[in-house]
């Protein structure tokens, strides 16, 4: 059976969703997966998309997190302070996804700037709302491309938090939500160990792990 | 009392120059047709809030109108990076306010609900903390942990593209509401612009839909088709297409001159835009209906 | 996943003794049915949270289901006082814990969006910050002034009563918006009574509609005519005359026990009550339709 | 012409509204003067009821705040929290209306309790809307029957600020609204003095000032 790399990603992200979880979902590949876990083994995933729907039935892959496709058919659709505040930082996410141009070893994430924050050498798009997914959704999901310039030592902004400098760090924080619980690569998974190392727990067929 | 009037004369008497603008909506209604009638008007050293800045401020960006915007994130959504308001950026031409999506949420209803500050849970990503000052904790009197506040966000003028509203303002909005209600009450004054002006009965056949009361408006002004590229939920799509041609004019200043040129100083008004569009355009972006079913608020 | 069940089961499963319940509705959708099925249960030690006590806790206050009121109102709305409430606390008998209206659904705001507290601009009264050691104050760290703050209120129980919900406990509610979304947002239960129990296409028909959503729910109970005395919007009107007669009959505890034991402990269940209440009561609280126009979606 | 003492209150109290007044209603006698002064000389004036509703038109006379002839017809309908914090904290109501079980001369309010509040000799309905109502709408009026047990020398609870202990204390404090801007009663008018003091100010026909 012949499949893409994206293709196997989007499997090895659904497979990580529980029937009855309520996900944060982003467009793309979070979107296919939450799809896909609705129509294999999980059918009472309930998907929130930041843009205020919730429990959306799409005709058709939304370009965008605000497409109509979204709306129409939906269960409820609220405001963006509503769908942060009641739904993400009330403790009713179960699931959030994430991805970012660097993720450090403790699932740390920058999605904000390349090289120095007041004169960068890249800037990226920022936040959005994952500085708050990070923190506040029961288990997230990281999905990136194995590429190693995404995996630098340390990143040069955290946009959103994973472990910090370690497990404890997170737990002593306070945050209410339990971090990373994986990293979804092309080439396999990566899953935090007892102090929040990201460690390479599976690999796809075909890669030299 | 009527406050209808042509969205020229909107622009022109309540938006000025080195004022704080927030053009509302999360990705639905997002009101292009303004954003355009103010890069006509030369408007300049303009502040531009807006969680996702998308294509209307960067077109506003690229025209030069802008000073500094206020943002959540600067992204094509669903495409990739704003090239303008990146490269201005990384340039150092633009001034930058960051919040994540729920800190600018925040400030706005800070901002509408009248309060000195409004606090979130901490969530362990300090550096935009670090970042932008406007930023502070305070500690929570009752469990001795932190909160992080932020103060509010007061536009000088909100723009709200909303399906219909009567000539008072009374506006009935549906589809993604994101941030429209905030705005504006959160701002000084606040310009809407319509897909239909109704009569108020309309208006007041559905009391619960009502998302903005007149009395918080100095115009309204109608505007079908506002929102194209964006979209106005049961009216017509998103223009998908054109969100990814976009990306590929902003390859270089000269093809984004020339768009400007063309789609925005090459017209008088967004009903010369939408005639220009064309057929094609138009039928690609029609949508058929799908009807919610009346309720009954009873005779009392 | 169908929540649905009798009512009688989801106050024994739902509601123990010594729980803090949220019956919600500000005057519109009062769920008394299930106030009357918590006094056939004899449920005891409640605490009860409702910014408006009303008949609906009076009754149960009566029956001995109460340990303590948090409240912002004592009133019998638009009648006088609510006799029973007022001397049980005037004689020591009932705890109190009390708050302005805008206090006691801050307190449910922050219930309900997860904040450790909520902020208000102060109001110079200071007797009730003083009475009330819950009220606290922060300074406001951008303005050096001071904000009243209030910590969270999270029930045990919102009991939330709604035009239409389906089996889920996706819910539709018009009308008087009260406190019923911030009441479900803030409990760890939830228990919705609906007039009626609909399909999931009607609530997906409408989705800006629903202000509850279902994975909130433990329970959904089919009980027609839940709110009289209270109403419901477009269902059945308010039986004004009942408020007035309430005053006469708690003017003497015989008469108030009589009513218990007529009414409450007397009928089995709401469709017992709603019988007995006649064909004159039925007639005298009907309503003509007055209908909402329907919008479009757009299929997309 | 006859007129009963409630009638005269309440065509006093409609005087006192302005064309295009944002106004706070509560039930009973201010409803019916903003009734009277929107027919009358102030066409543009708006209704907001503390129960949700904007823009009222009522076809019968409202036992309570939230009755359903209220909603039926009216501009918008919105949460309490909503009402409360977007319209009244925001600083969007023009006129509040008062009332209580005592006043004091500085226009203070108790609506809460007679005697000790721990141990109280009688216990008053509270606050509902009335603490925030008085400090935030930009003008108060104060509606009251004239007894003299209803004007102590100092209320036993301050359920609304007034000018607290005089018009600088008010100021001091820092709180939008402009305060108590008269007193309507049965007998006449008190307006306050320079100092904050209420004074009679008009008395009715037939009353011996």
């Amino acid at each position: 059976m012949e499949y893409t790399a994206s293709e196997l990603m989007t499997v090895n992200a659904a497979r990580l969703l529980r029937d009855g979880d309520v996900v944060f979902v982003g467009v793309g590949l979070p979107n296919l997966a939450c799809n896909l876990a609705r129509r294999t083994h999980a059918p009472n995933l309930l998907m929130i998309y930041e843009a205020g729907v919730v429990g959306a039935r799409p005709n058709r892959l939304p370009l965008s997190i605000g497409d109509p496709t979204l709306v129409s058919g939906s269960t409820l659709v609220c405001s963006m302070y509503e769908i942060f505040s009641l739904y993400l930082q009330r403790g009713n996410v179960d699931v959030g996804f994430l991805g970012g141009a660097q993720i450090d070893r403790y699932g740390n994430i920058n999605a904000t700037v390349i090289g120095d924050y007041d004169q960068p050498k890249v800037r990226l798009p920022g936040s959005g709302g994952s500085m708050e997914i990070a923190a506040w959704a029961n288990r997230c999901y990281i999905i990136t491309p194995h590429q190693k310039r995404r995996f630098p030592q340390r990143v040069d902004f955290r946009t959103s938090g994973g472990f910090l400098d370690g497990k404890h760090q997170r737990l002593e924080s306070g945050v209410r939500g339990g971090g990373p619980q994986a990293v979804v690569t092309d080439l396999g998974i990566l899953e935090p160990d007892t102090s929040g190392k990201m460690i390479l727990t599976a690999c796809h067929p075909g890669v030299d792990g | 009392m009527s406050k209808l009037m042509p969205l020229e004369q909107a622009v022109s008497q309540f938006i000025q120059d080195g004022d704080c603008v927030y053009a509302a909506g999360f990705t639905h209604l997002i009101p292009f047709a303004v954003g355009h009638e103010i890069i006509r008007q030369r408007r300049r050293d303009l502040v531009l809030a807006r969680a996702t800045p998308d294509l209307i401020y960067e077109q506003m960006v690229a025209a030069g109108c802008a000073r500094k915007i206020i943002f959540s994130y600067i992204g094509n959504p669903g495409v990739g990076s704003l090239r303008i308001v990146r490269s201005e950026i990384e340039a150092g031409r633009l001034e930058i306010e960051e919040y994540s999506h729920f800190g600018m949420i925040s400030r706005l209803q800070a901002g509408a609900t009248g309060l000195p500050f409004i606090p979130m849970n901490p969530t362990a990503a300090l550096d935009l903390e670090r970042a932008n000052p406007r930023y502070r904790r305070v500690v929570d009197p009752y469990g001795g942990g932190e909160v992080v506040v932020l103060p509010p966000l007061n536009p000088d003028v909100a723009i709200v593209h909303v399906q219909r509203a009567d000539r008072d303002g009374n506006a009935h909005i549906w589809g993604i509401i994101g941030e429209q209600k905030e705005a504006a009450f959160a701002s000084r004054r606040v310009i809407i612009t319509a897909e239909e002006i109704v009569d108020e009965d309309i208006i007041r056949a559905d009391p619960n839909r009502t998302m903005i009361p007149g009395f918080l408006v100095s115009a309204v002004c109608h505007v079908p088709f506002c929102a194209h590229p964006s979209y106005t939920q049961g009216y017509y799509d998103r223009d998908n297409a054109f969100y990814l041609t976009w990306d590929q004019i902003t390859e270089s200043p000269e093809q984004t001159r020339a768009y400007l040129d063309e789609w925005v100083y090459g017209v008088d008004d967004r009903a010369q835009y939408w005639e220009k569009l064309g057929a094609e355009c138009h039928d690609r972006l029609k949508v058929e209906p799908r009807l919610s079913k009346p309720i009954n608020y009873g005779e009392y």
